[in-house]
């Protein structure tokens, strides 16, 4: 129980993927314009994430190991997670088009998201079980949502807010995302 | 009869420094009319009256000279005798143009008979009221000027069983109803009874604010004998009690829909002034050609409750409370937290002109508003539990949207928000800028519909 | 079959071949069963647009507009930013003819400024051209000229209106032509006029003219003299106002000098 | 038009109302910095020079550095200093620092604070997070070592606990004392006895400029209550969670934990509390939200607190930066119902 929830703190807040490991800063910046759309997105992500590990989990485990080709993990990894994300795309083109149009370009972004490829990395060097891979791998993408959601709240802030014109747009964007990754600081340490 | 304090707690509110003293204690003094009157076609809202009357024509007062333009629209009578010197558009008290006579005084004060006295009114039935009261051009006068008439008929779905009297005067600064009800009690009673016969209403509500201790008195001494559910209900002094939806909900803990009308709670509201212009016109069949105006201020040199000739120019009522003895920066019509600031003295007296304000600099600085830095001190000062802030920053940044989803369009414009900002932020102004704007664009998208339908 | 004696190349050549097909497969199905019809036409018109989505065209920017030529027909010389070579591709991919709208631009028909046309009150609110408008009907003391508080100009996508003295101006050479300004301003004083058109009655107002008068010196007082010197109703009286018909081209220098005002001027 | 013909002067016209309560920002800011002052008066007593080196070069260059920043952005620089929040600002840094910081680190942590944190954005109203907290968490992780070295408040031999002298420059705080104490599986270093617990009331302690005086700034907070400048709800609501929370842990474990009092009286939370939660630029609008906000920071104060692997001994700040970040989603989650618009059922 403890270490099931330690997995989930210390995937969802003390590394959180965006603030401290600084992965999948792509989606962060880009839909965190409107808080339906980082909804969206949050959504497509903790799904992505959570089956990602399963699959790449179970790819590493049940193919590559046996096959003594560990090394080429990236790889498969990058293949796997691309037709996978594809397969989302085409399914909520299908059966969600107004959340497809609203997430847009960033839904095949997720294809290369680091943080996707890096969830799975992470659990194959963690060395996890498959369960605790897939609860790894949705921690993280609850701690991306969080960190998605907080974010979005705070643009619409200061999408309203005065910034000199140097720091108009996505440069202020990026030194809130400074700030409050200097907030999620305070974690540091509480789980490792 | 009897008298209770207001069993509901209204959100939110102000207290503002009344300043009543500087004309509490004078009596209502008549002004004698005067030499040109600037009778406006829309003193109400709805639709602008249309002149019956041209350049050169005579006429008496009390005469008709401007009949409805709609159904929710209301008559105009000369308020003097005389020549009518013009017929164009004019600016009213908040600046809009709207279609004018102007008339020329004889100095006669020749009234046309008037017209046929209705003592008898308890015999006669409602139809027949309402369409003297309709007649006589009477509108609401504590400020919206909503035509009478029209609110004593309302649809047939809608019962009202509760009348309230709105004697609450919560402006700043304004006497004119504390001054009527003093000096008029069993005038508005009898006016109150003729709506209540009218509306057969089951209860009926006199409210007004514990600062007015003498006009509670006097209305307690008139209602005295009233049978009945009559209650005098002592409001707590905060603005805006006065507000209809705020009044309603002190008095009967019944909460107006959103969008929605009283009679959609069983309710209707008339200010003090309307009843005595009710009476009026049935009682001695006169109609709306004079009301009771509050011309205060420091500035002014000698305040006072003046019962003037509708129609009747700011600065000839400026002149007749002796002058202004010392600069005003700004000139209110109305009250301070909703009254219209006026460019120049050229506008006139409307049905609903309950004051005339001026302000010395120092109590109408120029200001210059910061960002809003979210204390949120117009949330709480909000009757109506919006977000001001929130709605004014969302409409600076022109997000209708948004502003829309916030309710904007409930704003009741009572000015809370804006009196209590320490950033000086004209909050009020955006609201009506943006109920402007999204009223236009729910026109617009009205009338694509119905284009495409 | 022994794995450790396969050629390790081989093997990793194979395995992720197979996962690639696995995939590829996968995606090959999705996309057959689950496929949304949707006509491509309309993304390569919106690629040939030029995405500036000021909303000229009167639709929701650019994309919007795509659709609509794509779907409803629209009219394909809408564009006034993107101009004739815009234009041009259009007619090229969707093989159709039009005749390209002369480029406009936009106009403000005022020329009081602060020096010419006094205010008759202070306004103490918000800078905004509705919201003074608002406030007992414009500080200005003439009812149709501008206010000057720079509506239009922050609506302006090209950064073309600026506020001077007290009166916005039109800067032709920046002006892209998509009209936001035109219904940006509460008195209706901005005109989208075709380029070439040089000679301005720069006043709206409808007072008569000793109102004019006192209200602004370089308002029109509707002396009529310019109407007679445009004999063709290039400039014709509405009331007492003198309007340019821009239908008409009209380049007569009397005109200009002869406005007792000044109101009508070359720019 | 004779009549406006004739008026020399202009009548100012403006929207309504045409009345107002008189309250004004740099009103609320002097009301803020007079708070402030016993808080002033007992680090002065307590550190000395030190006190008034670091106030004294935070103000200055939070000061300076929002005068520079609006001229380089090319906005009005008077307007700007005239509303005082960048005094307090400056000060409320200085109390966040230890004494014995070198004073160009107080300078560097005002210029983040003032150009990042505020200026960025725009300036008073704009910024998302508290400036001066964003400058302590700047701090604190650049400078870790220089931030958390604790003079001994008066005199290093003054500084012992039931009989555990500290070493005056390393972890010198109470806070600091058991979290190392807890680390290391040592019995608690701090006894919290009648005569401890009036120690740390008083701000006898080792700690950040002005956090250490509980009294003090209790003074200011009731002051700032006393003129409506701040509501009671995010105080009594941090508080209360604090009380809460330690309560419960202590309760449950109190060999190895500390009663509520001491963390009442310890770190930086009656000065989080008071003054940098109700700071009213980065707290929500509503009292809902304000309830919200002040439960959340005493749930993630007292979580960065007692969790034993943790970086830091003390969370205020931290708490306080996060609630911060989520103000926008409260404000969103806590609008209020709308007059005449029926509860849902």
């Amino acid at each position: 129980m403890t270490s099931i929830l330690l997995i989930v703190i210390g995937a969802a807040l003390v590394n959180n993927f965006v603030l401290t490991r600084f992965l999948g800063i792509c989606p962060f910046l880009g839909v965190s314009k409107k808080l339906p759309t980082a909804l969206g997105m949050c959504g497509a992500v903790i799904f992505v994430m959570t089956s990602a590990s399963a699959v790449t989990f179970a790819l590493q485990r049940g193919v590559l190991d046996p096959l003594g080709i560990g090394y080429m993990q990236t790889i498969a990894f990058i293949l796997v997670i691309a037709s996978f994300v594809q397969l989302v795309d085409i399914a909520m083109k299908k059966f969600a088009p107004a959340l497809h149009g609203a997430l847009g370009i960033f839904l095949p972004l997720i294809t290369t998201n680091c943080a996707v490829l890096g969830v799975s990395v992470l659990n194959v060097q963690s060395g996890h079980g498959f369960g605790k891979a897939v609860l790894y791998g949705f921690s993280a993408a609850v701690g991306f949502a969080l960190a998605l959601l907080v974010f979005t709240g705070l643009r619409e802030k200061i999408d309203r807010a005065n910034p000199p014109r140097c720091f108009q747009g996505v440069a202020i964007a990026l030194v809130t995302a400074g700030l409050l990754s200097l907030a999620f600081m305070g974690f540091a340490g509480l789980v490792k | 009869m009897k008298t209770i304090t207001a069993p509901y707690r209204i959100e939110g509110g102000v207290h503002p420094a009344y300043r009543k003293e500087l004309a509490r204690e004078r009596a209502i003094l008549a002004m004698p009319p005067p030499g040109l009157v600037r009778i406006s076609m829309a003193q109400h809202l709805g639709a602008p009256a249309k002149p019956l009357v041209k350049k050169g024509d005579t006429v008496l007062r009390g005469q008709r000279i401007g009949e409805p333009g709609g159904f929710v629209s209301a008559a105009a009578h000369a308020s003097v005798s005389g020549t009518v010197q013009a017929v164009g558009p004019a600016p009213t008290a908040s600046g809009a143009l709207a279609m004018a006579v102007d008339i020329e005084s004889d100095g006669n004060d020749t009234s046309l008979e008037p017209g046929p006295r209705h003592d008898n009114w308890a015999e006669l039935d409602a139809k027949t009221l309402i369409g003297l009261v309709a007649d006589a051009g009477i509108v609401g006068m504590g400020g919206a000027g909503f035509p009478t008439h029209v609110k004593l008929s309302p649809p047939p779905d809608k019962t009202i069983d509760t009348l309230i009297v709105n004697g609450a005067e919560c402006e700043p600064f304004l006497t004119a109803d504390d001054r009527l009800m003093r000096e008029q009690a069993d005038g508005i009673w009898t006016g109150i009874s003729i709506l209540r016969h009218i509306l057969g209403a089951r209860s009926v509500r006199v409210a007004i604010e514990d600062n007015k201790p003498e006009a509670l008195k006097a209305m307690e001494r008139a209602m005295a004998g009233a049978e009945g559910d009559v209650t005098l209900i002592v409001l707590p002094a905060s603005y805006p009690q006065g507000a209809e939806k705020q009044q309603i909900y002190g008095i009967t803990g019944r909460e107006t829909p959103s969008g929605g009308l009283p009679m959609d709670v069983g309710c209707l509201v008339e200010n003090v002034g309307t009843c005595l212009a009710v009476r009026d016109a049935i009682v001695n069949g006169r109609p709306l050609t004079e009301r009771v105006t509050t011309v205060t201020g420091d500035p002014v040199a000698e305040p006072g409750n003046i019962l003037n000739r509708i129609g009747t120019l700011y600065s000839d009522l400026i002149a007749f409370c002796g002058g202004l003895r010392s600069p005003a920066t700004k000139i209110v019509s109305g009250g301070p937290m909703m009254g219209f600031a006026q460019g120049s003295l050229e506008s006139a007296t409307a049905k609903t002109t309950s004051g005339l304000l001026a302000l010395a600099p120092d109590q109408a600085p120029v200001y210059e508003s910061l960002p809003c830095i979210a204390c949120g001190r117009c949330v709480r000062a909000c009757p109506m539990t919006l977000l001001p802030c929130e709605l004014s920053q969302a409409l600076e940044a022109e997000d209708y949207e948004l502003a829309d989803a916030f309710h904007v369009m409930d704003c009741i414009e009572c000015g809370c928000c804006a009196f209590v900002c320490p950033a000086r932020r004209p909050l009020v102004q955006h609201m009506r800028g943006g109920k402007a704007r999204i009223a236009l664009k729910r026109r617009e998208a009205m009338q694509n519909n119905k284009e495409k339908g | 079959m022994d794995i450790a004696n396969v050629n390790p190349v081989a093997l990793t050549a194979l395995a992720i071949g197979l996962i690639g097909l696995v995939c590829g497969a996968a995606l090959a199905l999705a996309a057959r069963f689950l496929a949304v019809h949707e006509d491509p036409r309309i993304g390569q018109v919106a690629d040939i647009l030029p995405g500036a989505n000021c909303g000229g065209c009167a639709y929701a920017g650019c994309a919007d507009y795509a659709k609509a030529i794509v779907l409803n027909d629209a009219a394909i010389n809408l564009c006034a930013p993107g101009g004739q070579e815009v234009l041009d591709k259009l007619c090229a991919f969707l093989g159709k003819t039009a005749e390209a709208a002369e480029k406009k631009t936009a106009i403000v028909l005022c020329g009081g400024d602060s020096g010419k046309a006094p205010r008759r009150f202070a306004y103490n609110g918000v800078a905004d051209c509705a919201a003074a408008q608002a406030v007992h009907g414009g500080d200005k003391r003439c009812g149709y000229g501008c206010l000057g508080y720079g509506s239009c100009a922050r609506i302006c996508p090209a950064g073309a209106i600026e506020i001077a003295n007290g009166l916005a101006k039109v800067h032709k050479n920046l002006c892209i032509g998509c009209g936001a300004c035109v219904k940006a301003c509460p008195r209706t004083l901005i005109q989208m006029i075709p380029v070439s058109r040089t000679i301005h009655v720069l006043c709206r107002s409808r007072d008569k003219g000793p109102v004019v008068k006192k209200a602004c010196s370089v308002g029109c007082i509707g002396c009529t003299r310019c109407a007679k010197i445009a004999d063709d109703g290039q400039i014709a009286m509405d009331g007492p106002l003198a309007v340019v018909d821009y239908a008409k081209p009209f380049d007569n220098e009397e005109a200009v000098e002869k406005c007792p005002t000044h109101c009508i001027v070359r720019a | 038009m004779t009549a406006s013909d004739s008026h020399t002067t202009l009548y100012t016209v403006s929207s309504s109302p045409h009345a107002h309560s008189g309250a004004s920002v740099p009103c609320i800011m002097f009301d803020v910095l007079v708070a402030l002052t016993p808080a002033l008066l007992a680090a002065v007593y307590f550190f000395g020079f030190d006190a008034v080196r670091l106030v004294a070069v935070c103000v200055a260059s939070c000061v300076g550095a929002e005068a520079l920043c609006r001229k380089a952005m090319g906005r009005p620089v008077k307007a700007a200093l005239a509303d005082l929040s960048a005094v307090v600002t400056g000060l409320l840094l200085a109390f966040n620092l230890p004494p014995s910081l070198p004073s160009w680190m107080a300078v560097l942590g005002s210029v983040f604070a003032i150009g990042i944190a505020k200026q960025a954005f725009g300036g008073l109203g704009y910024n998302p997070f508290n400036p001066a907290l964003a400058g302590r968490a700047f701090l604190l992780i650049s400078f870790t070592g220089r931030m958390t070295a604790w003079h001994a408040a008066r005199l290093p031999e003054r500084w012992s606990f039931g009989g555990l002298t500290m070493d005056a420059l390393t972890s010198a705080t109470p806070l600091g004392m058991v979290k190392d104490a807890i680390k290391a599986g040592d019995p608690l270093p701090v006894a919290m006895d009648g005569a401890t617990t009036l120690r740390f009331l008083l701000g006898d302690m080792g700690g950040c400029l002005g956090e250490v005086s509980a009294l003090a700034l209790l003074l200011g907070g009731a002051y700032l209550l006393a003129r409506r400048c701040i509501s009671w709800h995010v105080p009594v609501c941090y508080l209360g969670t604090v009380a809460l929370f330690s309560g419960i842990h202590w309760a449950a474990n109190p060999a190895a934990a500390m009663p509520p009092h001491f963390h009442l009286l310890t770190g930086g939370l009656m000065l989080g509390a008071w003054f940098m939660a109700t700071d009213m630029v980065t707290t929500p609008v509503t009292n809902k939200g304000l309830v919200v906000f002040g439960i959340g920071c005493g749930v993630l104060t007292m979580t960065i607190r007692i969790v034993a692997g943790g970086a830091y001994p003390e969370g205020v700040s931290f708490a306080i930066l996060l609630m911060n970040a989520v103000v926008p989603l409260i404000n969103r989650a806590t609008r209020p119902r709308l007059f005449g618009q029926r509860r849902k059922a």
